[in-house]
């Protein structure tokens, strides 16, 4: 008889366990309030990206199209996997000296891994990460970037 | 391109029959490729092949800086990023005598509990995704993403953090990291018996984990399995409590041990952890030192000459890293002990002669993520 | 057992061996004949019982290989490193442990596969990440490939 | 690229030519309506080999949910699926691997390049003996969406990126069956 | 009342009006065509819902929304899915035996067209009316495990071999307690004939006539439908995580979708069938006592309690899926052979017992 008791006791068993699993599903269809979906291309306005977030290096323009970057090439020499090639001209100032003037930051996002290592290396904190992050593109070639904009040119260092 | 031998199945000797469970399969997670001969549906013999991810990190850190080589780390157990970098931090730390501040230390700690418990949520979806019942998956990612963006705010991804440096974490914590992980540890803490209710609780789970995959004791120190592998059979390896370091001896927390060894122990032991690691969280939250976050640590790393081996406890088990430095800035050998590659060595024994649906659930319970295995 | 008592332990059972200090463990360095019986005996020995094998790697130092064992104890929790040194370069070869830990059968895959280092009597020595058309040890000092792109 | 439909129109026009090479005129009613189905079930491949499969897992939990633009049916096998999302490194060992893949899947199929190590190898393109710089010189690639691992919402914007790149192109027709060389 | 217009009236007249025209054979020729297209168009209509449905329901089990942004509230996303398996190529593997192949999608949904043919949505609305209808129902549906066979070995691919015998082991097994579920009713009911079995339900639907055999009846029926279509939590045949895709990993486009197809218009027979016997068809729910609210009962058009049961036994087929996880092959065999089936035997003792003394209601 305990043969029988305990094959029946078993369905029971069975039974409950997984009524309990379909009440908590029930319990979440029933309540669309639990939905936590925030619909992507139509929150675009209200999107919450943290300020921290590593989207996007950038090298920082104050309003007369002025940037921080002095060539010196730390950024790139500390960046794990080589996106970043600077290219600098050397010019003769006015008192002789000679002195390099930053021509191109070239920057390949297809290859940056957003360590922000370059960023912490810079003496001159001229580049920062930025928390855009839609950069998806159909042709590889556009993912390489100059980050210095046409005609800026370096800050003056007497102001700080 | 031709196509690689193994790819090739092999004529079959009658009676047997062998499968590709092949490189890209969804209960493999990654791109681990198993050739098993079976009969009919039990399974007679498991040979691994790896290789499918390895892509060379030791070879590519010999050639990098201590520092740059560290972010490489949390590309191999991606779920484990903050202790893979916490491991190298550590070995750097102690070869430099340096001083981690109190706060540093704290802020280690509960980053890297967080990560523990988005570790384990992430495995409690998949081996839920594996026995079929998709439910599950979408449950786990709730607690997670909330992780996921507190890990944001602070460190700036969501993956793979380069948040621990040598000397202690990279920028301070964000204004209301306090707040929000008090409120996710308040919700988990209830959600946490929704698991149960899901799959603990459910019959056709515990049919399909209980009495399967056994690891005895011995094999499984024989195999040098570690984590909720290991102590699913039975022995105490957990390095928070055998060789505590940043402050871990100072936390009370109980080091979950069963001995049953098949795969519903594991799966319970995880579940106990995951209460775990939010009970150190509750200890340390409310008491975060005040002080500066990062020790001040030259710019060119160089470690004096000799060998060091660094272990840490990751979600997986315990993460050896093993360097040999002859004094110039670039590591001479680094060899990273990964905990998935030992417990993967435990599926050949485990799974012999069981289903190939009970393949599966030991696989689940095993949690191996493959990159940590091919490197 | 703490780091001296291990010491006067093997130098008592295995004078011929050379001992290191390094910050983590105590270094026991052996030669290739005597690999097998000094395991086998620290595996064996209710006072060492080292019966985990936690980590087996190999270093090339260019002139010779350097195959290291990390052993550990479950019940006395101390650890040991011991080393082997490896002057052939062309062929290396060296006894498998897999008869006294399981673990070994992976990781002396992994080191044949990355440095070349064959085992004997291993149960299944194969190239086990590389697959078997790669030419080549890339672990090795002097491994030179195409495929590797200097910035 | 933003997402608002506008600068969407910075697309280079049409992208492929039907079987015999020719370029359709224009895009006929028939293609617009092929174009709609075909963009708005994207059924994906369950291809993840390391830390980007894990943002595509987080795309497709409930937060950010791809259900919502029909991707969630993620068929097991390359027969029936039509779009592979290639998340994570590509070593050379796994190379013909994809493309076998690639190949057993039915036409027309698509391609997403996810995060660095897809596009050019990313952190593993130095130093590196085995992994294959870039996955377009394996298989042909339609949208690259860079990151490390890219967030589950650049995964979606590149997805809606591929989406619009589908209806500006031309419907595959595939006029002269082909022969079918199948791995 | 204008609500319930007879069906049979107008079936009536399209014969008179047809037979004004044409000679006898023409006739009936015309009108079987008639009644074909009609029949694609409810299954497609229903695959589209239910496709919906089940994408929706699952959504909302799972804390997120499900289709939305093709159509408004992701309506149409159905149809996109339909179109775009149409416009892709079909493949047929190397090794494939080719004639079995291709000939495997189209056997397994011809024989789910096969069995809609006698069940009765309203009044008038019947097809054709069987004497054995419930009989013929399951003897047809037997035959689609021969289609999933041919898929199976035909493929050339292992784990289609492997999905292919699991499922035919599967459905083989349920089909036995499938059937003595719906012999407990018709023991009750005397009659095999859809047609009575519903009119024999006007006083009350059999799930309450027939107390307590009949609702064992209907929880054996509904699990062992659900293992019958290889749905979850029994779905080893296309098990996702074990053998990839099952017995229809090497078919795509066209053919994969007759599968899709065949699957969607097997639930929704299989929810018929257990609306027809246990819940009483196009019957309205009248409690004995209150004629009040019987009468307020019958102003809702029968058609539309049909469907709405039918609708809530669907609901419960994709509960189970989205809950539960998988069962091993062993355990799913012993699940048939050691409790279903010994338990309808005795289940069916007591039905006959009951109808011998007179019990049931």
């Amino acid at each position: 008889m305990k043969a029988l008791f305990r094959y029946f006791s078993s369905i029971f068993s069975a039974f409950k366990s997984l009524w309990t699993g379909m009440r908590l599903t029930f319990y979440y269809l029933s309540h669309p309030k639990t939905i936590l979906t925030q619909q992507y291309p139509e929150n675009r306005k209200t999107l919450y990206i943290p300020e921290a977030f590593k989207g996007e290096v950038v090298l920082i323009h104050d309003e007369n199209n002025e940037h921080g970057c002095t060539a010196c090439r730390m950024c790139e020499m500390t960046c794990p996997n080589g996106t970043i090639k600077i290219t600098s001209i050397t010019e003769e100032t006015e008192d002789g000296k000679k002195k390099k003037i930053l021509d191109e930051w070239i920057y390949n996002l297809g290859m940056c891994t957003f360590c922000a290592q370059c960023i912490e290396a810079c003496p001159q904190n001229a580049i920062k990460m930025q928390n855009t992050f839609e950069h998806s593109v159909y042709d590889r070639k556009e993912l390489i970037k100059k980050l210095n904009h046409p005609g800026s040119k370096l800050k003056s260092t007497k102001k700080i | 391109m031709e196509i690689p031998k193994q790819l090739i199945p092999l004529e079959d000797t009658p009676g047997e029959f062998v499968i590709n469970v092949g490189p890209q399969h969804p209960s493999t997670h990654g791109v681990l490729h198993l050739r098993i001969k079976l009969d009919g549906e039990k399974i007679l013999e498991i040979e691994p092949h790896l290789g499918y991810i390895h892509r060379g990190i030791e070879k590519i850190s010999e050639s990098l800086g201590y520092r740059q080589s560290i972010y490489l780390t949390s590309r191999m157990d991606y779920l484990s990023a903050h202790m893979n970098n916490q491991a190298c931090s550590l070995l750097v730390e102690k070869g430099l005598q340096i001083e981690v501040p109190d706060r540093a230390k704290a802020i280690r700690i509960l980053m890297v509990e967080l990560q523990r418990l988005a570790s384990h949520q992430l495995w409690w979806g998949s081996a839920g995704l594996d026995m079929g019942a998709v439910s599950p998956f979408f449950f786990a990612f709730r607690e997670r993403e909330q992780i996921l963006e507190i890990f944001e705010e602070t460190c700036g991804t969501r993956l793979t953090m380069n948040y621990i440096t040598p000397g202690g974490v990279m920028n301070d914590l964000h204004p209301d990291f306090v707040k929000k992980v008090k409120a996710l540890i308040k919700q988990f803490k209830v959600n946490i018996h929704e698991y149960d209710k899901l799959l603990t609780g459910n019959i056709i789970f515990q049919k399909r984990t209980q009495n399967v995959g056994f690891l005895p004791r011995d094999l499984a120190i024989s195999l040098g399995a570690s984590g909720p592998v290991a102590r699913a059979s039975g022995i105490s390896c957990d390095i928070r409590k055998l060789h505590p370091y940043d402050g871990y001896e100072k936390l009370d927390f109980s080091e979950i041990v069963m001995d049953k060894g098949d795969s519903f122990t594991r799966y319970l032991v995880r579940i106990e952890e995951m209460k775990q690691s939010m009970h150190i969280i509750d200890q340390l939250i409310d008491n975060i030192p005040e002080g500066d976050y990062r020790a001040r640590v030259k710019g060119i790393i160089r470690l004096p000459e000799g060998e060091y081996y660094q272990r840490v406890e990751t979600a997986r088990g315990e993460l050896g890293v093993f360097v040999v430095s002859d004094g110039n800035k670039t590591p001479y050998r680094i060899k990273y002990r990964t905990p998935n590659f030992s417990n993967l060595g435990a599926l050949q024994y485990i799974a012999k002669d069981s289903k190939i649906g009970d393949l599966v659930a030991i696989m689940a319970t095993l949690d191996l993520i493959i990159p940590d295995i091919d490197r | 057992m703490s780091k001296e008592e291990l010491k006067a332990y093997l130098e008592v059972n295995f004078p011929t061996c050379k001992f290191e200090d390094t910050i983590d463990f105590p270094v026991v360095i052996v030669e290739q004949g005597q690999l097998l019986s000094l395991l086998k005996s620290l595996r064996e020995a209710p006072s060492t019982d080292f019966d985990l094998l936690f980590c087996q790697t190999a270093v090339d130092y260019k002139t010779r290989f350097e195959v290291i064992y990390h052993l550990s104890s479950t019940t006395f929790r101390h650890d040991l490193v011991v080393k082997v040194l490896l002057d052939d370069r062309e062929h290396p070869e060296l006894e498998s442990i897999f008869s006294i830990w399981k673990a070994a059968e992976l990781f002396e895959n992994e080191i044949f596969d990355l440095f070349g280092i064959r085992f004997l009597n291993h149960p299944n020595l194969r190239r086990i990440i590389l697959g078997d058309e790669w030419q080549g040890y890339p672990l090795r000092k002097d491994y030179t490939d195409a495929n590797i792109l200097i910035p | 690229m933003g997402v608002t439909e506008d600068n969407l129109n910075t697309f280079p026009g049409e992208v492929y030519r039907d079987d015999a090479g020719q370029a359709n005129f224009f895009v006929t009613s028939i293609d617009k309506l092929a174009n709609w189905a075909r963009s708005n079930s994207l059924w994906p491949l369950t291809f993840g080999t390391s830390c980007c499969a894990i943002e595509m897992m987080s795309a497709a939990s409930a937060k950010y949910d791809w259900s919502r633009f029909g991707f969630e049916v993620a068929r097991a096998t390359p027969r029936q699926a039509d779009l592979i999302i290639v998340a994570g490194t590509i070593c050379t060992k796994m190379a013909p691997v994809l493309k076998r893949l690639y190949n057993q899947m039915a036409n027309p199929k698509y391609v997403i390049a996810m995060g660095s190590c897809t596009i050019s190898g990313g952190p593993f393109y130095y130093y590196s003996y085995s992994v294959v710089k870039g996955v377009d010189t394996i298989i042909p690639v339609d949208v690259y969406i860079p990151g490390c691992p890219p967030r589950p919402e650049a995964l979606l914007e590149g997805m809606m990126a591929l989406q619009a790149k589908i209806k500006k192109s031309r419907a595959y027709v595939i006029d002269s069956p082909k022969t079918k060389q199948e791995e | 009342m204008i609500l319930m217009i007879g069906f049979k009236d107008i079936t009536l007249w399209i014969h008179q009006m047809l037979s004004g025209y044409l000679n006898p054979g023409w006739v009936v020729a015309s009108e079987a065509l008639l009644v074909g297209l009609a029949m694609i168009l409810l299954v497609v209509i229903m695959a589209v819902a239910m496709i919906y449905m089940e994408r929706k329901v699952a959504g909302f089990m799972q804390l997120r929304l499900g289709p939305m942004r093709v159509g408004l509230w992701g309506s149409m996303q159905a149809f996109a899915d339909v179109l775009k398996l149409l416009l892709k190529e079909c493949l047929t593997p190397n090794g494939a035996d080719k004639l079995l192949f291709s000939l495997a999608p189209f056997v397994v949904l011809t024989v789910s067209f096969l069995a809609l043919a006698p069940f009765s949505f309203a009044p008038g609305l019947q097809l054709w009316d069987l004497n054995i209808g419930v009989l013929y129902i399951s003897a047809v549906s037997s035959i689609g495990v021969i289609g999933i066979l041919m898929a199976g070995w035909s493929s050339n691919n292992k784990y289609s071999l492997l999905g292919g015998m699991r499922s035919g082991a599967q459905i083989v097994s349920y089909e036995l307690s499938a059937g003595l579920s719906i012999i407990a009713i018709v023991i009750m009911c005397g009659s095999l004939s859809i047609h009575d079995i519903i009119l024999s339900q006007s006083d009350g639907w059999w799930i309450f006539k027939g107390h307590l055999p009949a609702m064992f009846a209907f929880v054996v029926f509904v699990i062992a439908s659900t293992a019958e279509l290889n749905r979850a939590p029994f779905d080893l045949a296309e098990a996702e995580q074990e053998l990839t895709a099952g017995f229809h990993t090497e078919y795509s486009g066209m053919q994969f979708a007759m599968f899709f197809l065949a699957e969607y218009t097997n639930m929704f027979i299989v929810s018929m069938v257990g609306t027809t016997v246990f819940l009483g068809g196009w019957m309205p729910f009248h409690i004995v006592g209150f004629e009040a609210f019987n009468h307020l009962m019958d102003y809702v058009p029968s058609f539309i309690w049909f469907f709405g049961k039918t609708f809530f036994i669907l609901f419960l087929i994709m509960w189970f899926r989205w809950t539960f996880p998988r069962m091993r092959i062993d355990q799913l065999l012993k699940l048939e052979w050691k409790y279903l089936l010994p338990l309808s035997i005795i289940n069916i003792v007591i039905a006959a017992f009951i109808t011998i003394m007179g019990w049931h209601f």
